[in-house]
């Protein structure tokens, strides 16, 4: 191991850090027309309650947007967004600026059989925009992109490349889409998405070596 | 001799590609293939046969080709090229292949990848019934996609002179292919071949991107690129290959089939002979002459039918093409190329005298074979056309329809009228308005009169010299011998002879085989069939399908919050299904030398057992289990009780499989009347969750429970030791962390700096210790803040080979290790662990199965090596006796653990051993490369059996 | 490969799916009534119908939901996929089923 | 050691099977001609002098199981009981090809069992230890040893599953399919043994616990005992016969790849990177890997399955990249909940069951045909399938080679 350990003087805050942090920088340089944002700031809850019920109708006041139905999202004027993850089950996220009261919403459900966790560490986020996103999706993902398939509204869970995505379209055609994806899996996803974008380099020379650049820091050696 | 002409082809005359064919230096022109460049020049022998070493020649133009297998050596190796479908590219290097191709022995630099799409109708062929299809749906709003292996689209027109509205063919293509571009939801591919098609319109295709610009072809761009089409509809239209007729000698250099020679001569610019015969049972082989003819070449035409059809005759008569019927080629004259035929009167099927006739190239046409793999592949049915001599869909599918010559629809007219109909019923289906019919007018040719049914031209002879799958040098006499061995199902002739199981997967004879077979048999070629149609159509690099599923993109690597950290401070990973989870962290000595790892595990270990250690346990699987039955849903999970739990505690659970062998093992938390946290193994944890979901959903949804997987949500952070009590409570001062107020086997929930943090008093050491749980989001700070805490503590981080030897000196099983599927609880001890007030849960009816009663059930025990420092390796087996008497010898069980212990001083492991607790205090023999090493078998607690540690 | 009617997701890829064999065997009310027999064909023994019967799958990559499916074995085709806890529609009139996307 | 692909291909004999009409009655009658109806109908004849028998096959001979099998011969089985009949069939195949005169390709080239992770380690090197006690040649070889065994596999260790080493196996190897088939064929027909092909057995008629004969496509034959070979068909049959079996049929997927020169001396087999290969006598690359998830009868698989074993086999091969998949198709493989065969008595008197095999048909076939003629002849199980009750799933002693599989820590 290489650096002794010892105690600083002073003891830093805590702080959040996100899944991809370490992938920051290559994901700043990619291609024009591919931008990835990643963002693990939101809240994220996991909604179980019947549709039918008093309860639901609690979560929609208390949220400011409806429960959509199946592989669709709503949002609410403070850009809260709801997306359907199954019959009885929604994953609410929200900005960390508006976060949505976890305690009122587990309770508003709790009457109706339901259920409200803090999932918010459980999923990252990563924003893919520009012309070139529809085509790098394509390269792994079986979902129909089409303008009038996959428009704002639609939020479809599906897999790429063996790694659990949800894709949830902000414009159609899938051009601007926010991925959310298991945070374990998240550096995974990235490593996946700077590899697609090697199709979409202006001049192949900087491709350092053809084979498969190895972005994982965590080569077997001790460093 | 075959040369070059003026004033035909569609190649750039104006750029030169130089090549390299069999170590000798040609040149060719953009717009070539290797076939037509070496054509070019004369080079008519390219391969010689894999079994018997003849020279061989090109027969085709396209996939159909039998002969011309190249190896390509630049840019890269590439072991199966035909040189009939390889573009030229300046720079090429290759030689013709004796049946073997050459693998390179470096890794291909080349990238490949994948790419879904979607459309109502998917049209496989960009001929012209291929084009009218996708236009027509296109023109209806219907989204299309269009793939066609060649370079440009045409498809056989490219290979004609024909006009459409009096105009050169093509020029309608291009007008197609122009107006296809502006329609926004079509997807136009070229060089894309259909390789598959599968279940509900699943088309693949395999498009090549990059290989026509050899070593120029930009590194970052996909060699080659395999399509995944899902329509709701496909159209094959793709066409029919032309059949050969059997005679001797049919595989000398200089035979072509007669559209391939039209094609070399319209398509390359090549005129493959000056003195040509063309021997056809067929009208089509007529356009060839008269083509030939025109172009210079003297050709006279051998009909083999009764009469010659008058139209056609008289327009060779007019072009100076004398035509003779009834009359067949019964052999070719020459040695490496065509230097004359034999002829023969034929009459009611049997050849009369014969004569010679000089010539450098003899075309030869027996019918067609319509393209039927894709539908055949679909599940479509095939039935066999008596007038074409071919097999044609019976029926067409719901969603796969078929249009043109793949159907038996032959001639530009038909094709066109075809690909609308087709077009038309796809947008039926779809229940889209068809748009206005607007068909471009072909030329009133001739009538297309019957052909001659002829898969072999009559002739004695023992049929060795008679060439029926050229690339397998398989003859007439194989399939006489076949069938006289006893065969009579084509599927033992084909495995028999080796006939069509090469690249072409016998599209020019595997037809012509079941002829032959039904004439020897009596029997029809409608009865006999053909053998089965497999993907892919063509060929399929490996690299391609892979895609860019390799290296770290092979299968994803799971990483925890704190990865970074582990790498930055040397950790060594290992793989625990995906995940990279530190091993151990080799210390570096001021020497400048680095632990190896029993060095670094007995120091983390003894760090743990005296000091502190920390662990990330991340991996370990989390479920959040809610509602009013959570306590009844896990009661029926687990071999124990776990309704009885109270809030603030926590209970060790085994779950076991309906089998009642053990599933997985882990903690379980109550967080809340109606809410627990289950902690399941690493290599589990998906395994758990689909488990539980299963149960709840398919046989107790009455049960209000909701299952919500938080593996991701939270970090864990064993922090262990006797000194872990200091170091936790510092880190957490809103929490009393003494032993009376914090007890084993509960936790607490604080905040550290306002971020939630759960602490629980579980320990898979047997040593004191604290879980750290936190949002995984703050779990490299939460990390960092207690090593930094620890460290005037001597924090150690450990890693997963210290985990397993603590745990071990403590008997605690690992599943999955101690555990192969087979075991129960009871077998690892844990019979304290299954519930006998329950009145079920899920295996416990199997553990009252005669098998789960033997007392000769391995069990898990404790071994210790007589010879204190000799490690058993993890898996070896355990016999009775030092002697090992000869095979079989009888097993008592093996080694699931076996480690160096810092605490005890020596080696130890534990071990599945049969009536293994009865058996304690005794002594067993491990084998060890052949010999045996005496150990002691004893109780799996070894360090601390009476947990006085526990609570520091 | 094929695209399987989610009951609630509508068509997806057949790789997005896991498998559960045999549909329609409920889990005995009370095992220890049965003799080790009874409990081997609950535990091991399963129908293995060439030809049209009713099995369990689940969307894994999507919903997780578990669900039912009619399918003919020797084509591989589905005829009509239903919810559990919904009764097997009548095999003969699913030869219609909705389960044709 | 391991013998490179021999080049040419041998020639057939003139006379393989007579094609007879079937009698109306025989005193043995096996239904299903594939590997291990042969096997079994040729050591009747061999061992036991019978050959008043018919052997019923409902399509082309060994057209089934025996034609779309990756060929891989090998006894390294875990399990005492495993171990002993894949052990006694693989000195079995050590004669075979004399006692057939048949070419059948047969090629000694050895296994390697690849490990990726510190399990599968554990795991190899038990199976090892009870292969050699069980009198089974094998070895635990580490990474320098695969990469000397097989050069062109992938040891280095920065690839996603590192090889850490396998377990390996001298005596392993394969043979021609279609060839072994035809060698057993033409033995039984030489013996008097009716090969009846295009007769597809419709259903029985029976006598209280006997079964008196089979009603079939080409009319009704009497048999005095019955043995069912019809691998991922027998529930049909044995739903029939009114009886269940623990055995559910799915799809096995193969492929193969163009002729190329020998470039794999050996067979490799991975779990973890999921794929087998080897090179067959002609030069092409036959490859493998699990089954399809879903109960199939169609003889295909799903494309999804393929592309994953393309991925795989590039990964262990990085050689590989530019062969060719030729062909793929697919098998019917009856598998039971512990991965072994069912070999022996069933309620019926005079009936005998053969199925379960799995994955391991090919490889099993002298030495199942050896085990199931003397349960005919003898009306006595022979002590090497014995162990394969049926009713070991109500005992729950089960021979499991799924085993544990299971990802530890």
């Amino acid at each position: 191991m290489t650096a002794e350990l010892v105690r600083p003087a002073t003891l830093p805050r805590l702080a959040l850090r996100g899944p991809l942090d370490d992938w920051a920088e290559r994901l700043a340089a990619l291609p024009p027309g591919l931008s990835a944002a990643p963002d693990a700031t939101l809240q994220q809850l996991a909604v179980r309650v019947d549709p039918a019920s008093p309860g639901a109708r609690a979560v929609e006041a208390l949220v400011g947007a409806r429960l959509p139905g199946p592989s669709s999202c709503s949002t609410s004027p403070d850009g809260v967004d709801v997306v359907w993850l199954g019959p009885d089950e929604w994953l609410v996220l929200a900005p960390a600026a508006r976060p949505v009261p976890v305690v009122a919403l587990a309770d508003a459900v709790l009457a109706s059989g339901g259920t409200v966790v803090d999932v918010s560490a459980q999923r990252t986020t990563l924003r893919l925009r520009g012309e070139h996103v529809p085509d790098l999706l394509r390269g792994g993902c079986a979902v129909d992109l089409h303008p009038g398939v996959f428009d704002p509204g639609t939020a479809v869970q599906t897999s790429i490349a063996q790694i659990g995505v949800l894709l949830v379209a902000r414009a159609p055609g899938g051009g601007d889409v926010m991925l959310v994806v298991r945070s374990t899996f998240a550096g995974a996803l990235a490593d996946w998405v700077l590899d697609a974008a090697t199709e979409h380099l202006e001049d192949a020379e900087h491709l350092e070596d053809a084979e498969h650049p190895d972005t994982t820091p965590d080569a077997q050696e001790p460093s | 001799m075959a040369e070059r002409i003026e004033g035909r082809g569609r190649l750039d005359r104006s750029r030169t590609l130089r090549f390299t064919f069999d170590g000798r230096e040609f040149t060719g022109h953009p717009g070539d293939t290797l076939a037509s460049a070496l054509l070019a020049a004369d080079e008519l022998a390219v391969a010689r046969s894999s079994a018997r070493g003849r020279p061989r020649g090109v027969l085709a133009a396209g996939a159909e080709e039998p002969n011309a297998l190249v190896q390509v050596e630049h840019p890269f190796p590439d072991p199966m090229q035909l040189a009939t479908t390889l573009e030229l590219f300046d720079g090429l290097v290759a030689r013709g292949l004796a049946g073997r191709g050459r693998l390179a022995d470096v890794p291909d630099p080349a990238r490949y990848d994948t790419r879904h799409a979607h459309a109502d109708v998917v049209v496989v062929g960009a001929g012209p019934a291929g084009l009218v299809a996708a236009l027509t749906a296109a023109r209806a709003g219907a989204r299309v996609v269009l793939v066609d292996e060649n370079p440009e689209p045409g498809g056989f027109l490219l290979g004609t002179d024909d006009v459409l509205d009096d105009r050169p063919a093509l020029e309608w293509v291009a007008a197609a292919r122009a107006e296809l571009a502006t329609h926004e939801d079509v997807l136009h591919l070229q060089r894309t071949t259909a390789v598959g098609s599968y279940d509900d319109g699943l088309v693949l295709a395999l498009e090549k991107r990059t290989d026509h610009l050899g070593a120029a072809a930009p590194r970052n761009l996909a060699r080659q690129r395999v399509w995944r089409v899902r329509a709701r509809h496909v159209v094959t239209a793709t066409g029919a290959y032309e059949r050969p007729v059997v005679f001797r000698d049919n595989d000398r250099p200089g035979v072509l089939l007669a559209s391939s020679a039209r094609t070399y001569l319209h398509r390359y610019g090549v005129l493959a002979g000056r003195d040509v015969v063309v021997f056809t049972c067929d009208d089509a082989a007529y356009a060839a002459a008269l083509d030939l003819a025109a172009a210079g070449a003297a050709v006279r035409v051998l009909d083999a039918r009764p009469a010659a059809p008058a139209a056609w005759a008289s327009r060779c008569t007019a072009a100076g093409v004398p035509v003779r019927a009834a009359v067949v080629v019964t052999g070719t004259l020459g040695t490496d190329r065509v230097e004359g035929v034999r002829v023969a009167d034929i009459t009611g099927g049997a050849v009369g005298t014969g004569g010679e006739l000089a010539c450098d190239l003899l075309l030869v046409s027996g019918g067609w074979n319509p393209a039927v793999q894709l539908f055949s592949q679909s599940g479509g049915a095939l039935r066999y056309d008596t007038e074409l001599g071919g097999f044609v869909p019976a029926a067409p599918l719901p969603t796969v329809h078929v249009a043109g010559a793949a159907r038996g629809e032959l001639g530009l007219g038909q094709a066109l009228r075809d690909g609308e109909r087709s077009a038309v019923d796809v947008l039926t289906a779809l229940g889209l308005p068809a748009p206005a019919s607007s068909l471009p007018r072909p030329p009133r040719g001739p009538e297309r009169s019957p052909g001659l049914l002829l898969w072999r031209v009559p002739q004695d002879g023992d049929g060795t010299e008679e060439f029926v799958d050229l690339q397998r040098d398989a003859t007439v006499a194989d399939v006489r011998r076949a069938v006289g061995a006893g065969l009579r199902s084509v599927e033992h002739v084909k495995r028999y002879t080796t006939i069509g199981t090469a690249h072409d997967q016998g599209r020019t004879s595997g037809v012509i085989t079941s002829g032959l077979v039904a004439e020897l048999l009596g029997r029809t070629v409608a009865d006999l069939g053909v053998t089965k149609y497999r993907p892919p159509t063509v060929p399929v690099a490996f690299a391609a399908f892979a895609g860019r599923n390799r290296g770290d993109l092979y299968d994803p690597v799971r990483r925890t919050a704190v990865h970074a950290w582990h790498v930055e401070h040397g950790a060594v990973f290992e793989d625990v299904g995906m995940w990279k989870r530190p091993r151990y962290y080799p210390r570096r000595r001021p020497d400048g030398t680095t632990e190896d790892m029993d060095t670094a595990v007995l120091r983390e270990c003894a760090a743990v057992r005296t000091g502190v250690g920390i662990l990330d346990g991340s991996t370990l699987g989390g479920i959040s289990v809610h509602g009013p039955d959570a306590g009844e849903f896990l009661d029926l999970m687990y071999t124990n009780v776990m309704s009885s739990l109270k809030v603030g505690s926590v209970r060790y659970g085994v779950m076991c499989g309906v089998d009642g062998t053990v599933l997985d093992d882990g903690t379980v938390l109550r967080r809340g009347e109606e809410e627990f946290l289950v902690s399941t193994t690493t290599g589990a944890a998906a395994k758990v969750l689909d488990w539980m979901e299963e149960w709840l959903q398919t046989e107790w949804p009455h049960l209000h429970v909701h299952l919500t997987s938080v593996t991701d949500q939270w970090a864990v952070f064993p922090v262990v030791g006797p000194l872990s009590r200091a170091v936790v409570g510092e880190f957490a001062p809103g929490v009393d962390v003494a032993n009376d107020a914090f007890p084993f086997m509960t936790w607490r929930a604080t905040e550290v700096d306002d971020v939630p943090v759960l602490l629980s008093r579980v320990s898979f050491s047997g040593e004191l210790a604290y879980e750290v749980m936190v949002d995984s989001r703050y779990a490299a700070a939460v990390w960092e803040r207690l090593v930094a805490i620890g460290a005037p503590h001597g924090i150690t981080p450990y890693g997963t080979e210290t985990m397993h030897v603590l745990r071990a000196e403590k008997g605690y099983p690992i599943i999955g290790q101690d555990t192969d599927g087979t075991v129960t609880p009871h077998d690892l001890g844990l019979g304290w662990a299954v519930s006998r007030k329950k009145v079920d849960f899920v295996g416990k009816r199997s553990f009252s199965r005669p098998a789960n009663l033997d007392p000769a059930r391995r069990q898990l025990v404790g071994l210790l090596p007589l010879e204190a420092g000799v490690l058993v390796p993890e898996g070896s087996q355990l016999v009775a006796a030092a002697e090992i008497p000869p095979p079989p010898v009888p097993m008592l069980g093996f080694v699931t653990s076996s480690y160096r212990s810092a605490a005890l001083g020596r080696t130890f492991a534990l071990a599945l051993v049969a009536g293994g607790r009865a058996r304690i205090g005794e002594q067993a023999y491990a084998v060890v490369d052949g010999r045996t090493v005496a150990v002691e078998i004893t109780s799996s607690v070894l360090v601390d059996p009476e947990g006085a540690r526990r609570d520091g | 490969m094929q695209l399987i009617e989610c009951p609630w997701c509508g068509p997806r890829e057949e790789a997005e799916f896991s498998y559960g064999g045999q549909a329609h065997v409920p889990y005995p009310a009370d095992p220890s009534a049965l003799s080790d027999e009874e409990w081997a064909h609950y535990v091991f023994f399963r129908d293995n119908t060439a030809g049209v019967w009713a099995e369990r799958w689940m969307h894994a990559t999507a919903c997780r939901r578990w669900f039912n499916a009619v399918r003919d074995t020797r084509t591989h085709a589905f005829l009509a996929t239903y919810r559990p806890g919904d009764p097997s529609p009548d095999l003969t009139a699913a030869g219609t089923g909705a389960g044709r996307g | 050691m391991s013998t490179a692909p021999a080049t040419g291909v041998p020639e057939h004999p003139a006379l393989l099977w007579r094609n007879p009409d079937p009698k109306p009655s025989y005193d043995v009658v096996i239904v299903g001609g594939g590997g291990h109806g042969l096997a079994t109908a040729h050591y009747l004849a061999k061992n036991h002098g019978i050959t008043n028998v018919a052997v019923l096959e409902k399509g082309w001979l060994a057209g089934g199981n025996m034609a779309r099998n990756t060929t891989l011969i090998r006894s390294n089985y875990l399990w005492d009981e495993s171990a002993a009949i894949y052990e006694h069939s693989l000195k079995l195949w050590e004669t075979l090809e004399e006692d057939l005169d048949y070419p059948i390709l047969f090629s000694q080239r050895g296994v390697l069992n690849l490990a990726h992770t510190l399990q599968d380690v554990r795991d190899s090197v038990r199976r090892v230890g009870a292969n050699v006690l069980n009198g089974v040649d094998a070895e635990w070889v580490d990474t320098a040893g695969v990469a000397e065994l097989c050069p062109i596999v992938n040891t280095s260790p920065d690839i996603r599953y590192p090889v850490l080493g396998a377990t390996y196996q001298p005596r392993a190897g394969i043979a021609k399919h279609d060839y072994v088939a035809w060698g057993l064929a033409r033995r039984a027909d030489e013996a008097g043994i009716d090969l009846i092909q295009d007769c597809e057995v419709l259903g029985f008629t029976t006598d209280g616990d006997r079964v008196t004969g089979v009603r079939t496509s080409r009319g009704d034959i009497a048999c005095g005992t019955l043995a069912l070979c019809a691998a991922g068909r027998t529930s049909t049959l044995t739903d029939e016969l009114g009886f269940r079996v623990p055995l559910q049929s799915h799809p096995l997927q193969a492929l193969v790849s163009e002729l190329l020169e020998p470039v794999h001396p050996t067979v490799v087999m991975s779990n973890a990177v999921h794929v087998y290969v080897s090179q067959a006598h002609k030069g092409e690359l036959v490859m493998g890997a699990g089954v399809d998830s879903y109960n199939g009868y169609g003889q295909r698989g799903s494309f999804h399955i393929v592309e994953r074993q393309m991925a795989a086999a590039v990964e262990l091969f990085p050689v590989f990249a530019r062969a060719h998949v030729l062909r793929t198709w697919g098998g019917v493989v009856d598998v039971t909940p512990d991965a072994s065969p069912i070999v022996g008595r069933t309620p019926y008197e005079n009936v005998y069951l053969n199925c379960g095999w799995g994955t391991g048909g090919f490889k099993a076939t002298p030495g199942v045909g050896w085990c199931l003629a003397h349960t005919i002849a003898t009306g006595e199980p022979h002590p090497y399938n014995a162990p394969f009750t049926l009713d070991r799933f109500v005992t729950g002693r089960l021979v499991d080679e799924h085993g544990a599989a299971a990802v530890a820590h």
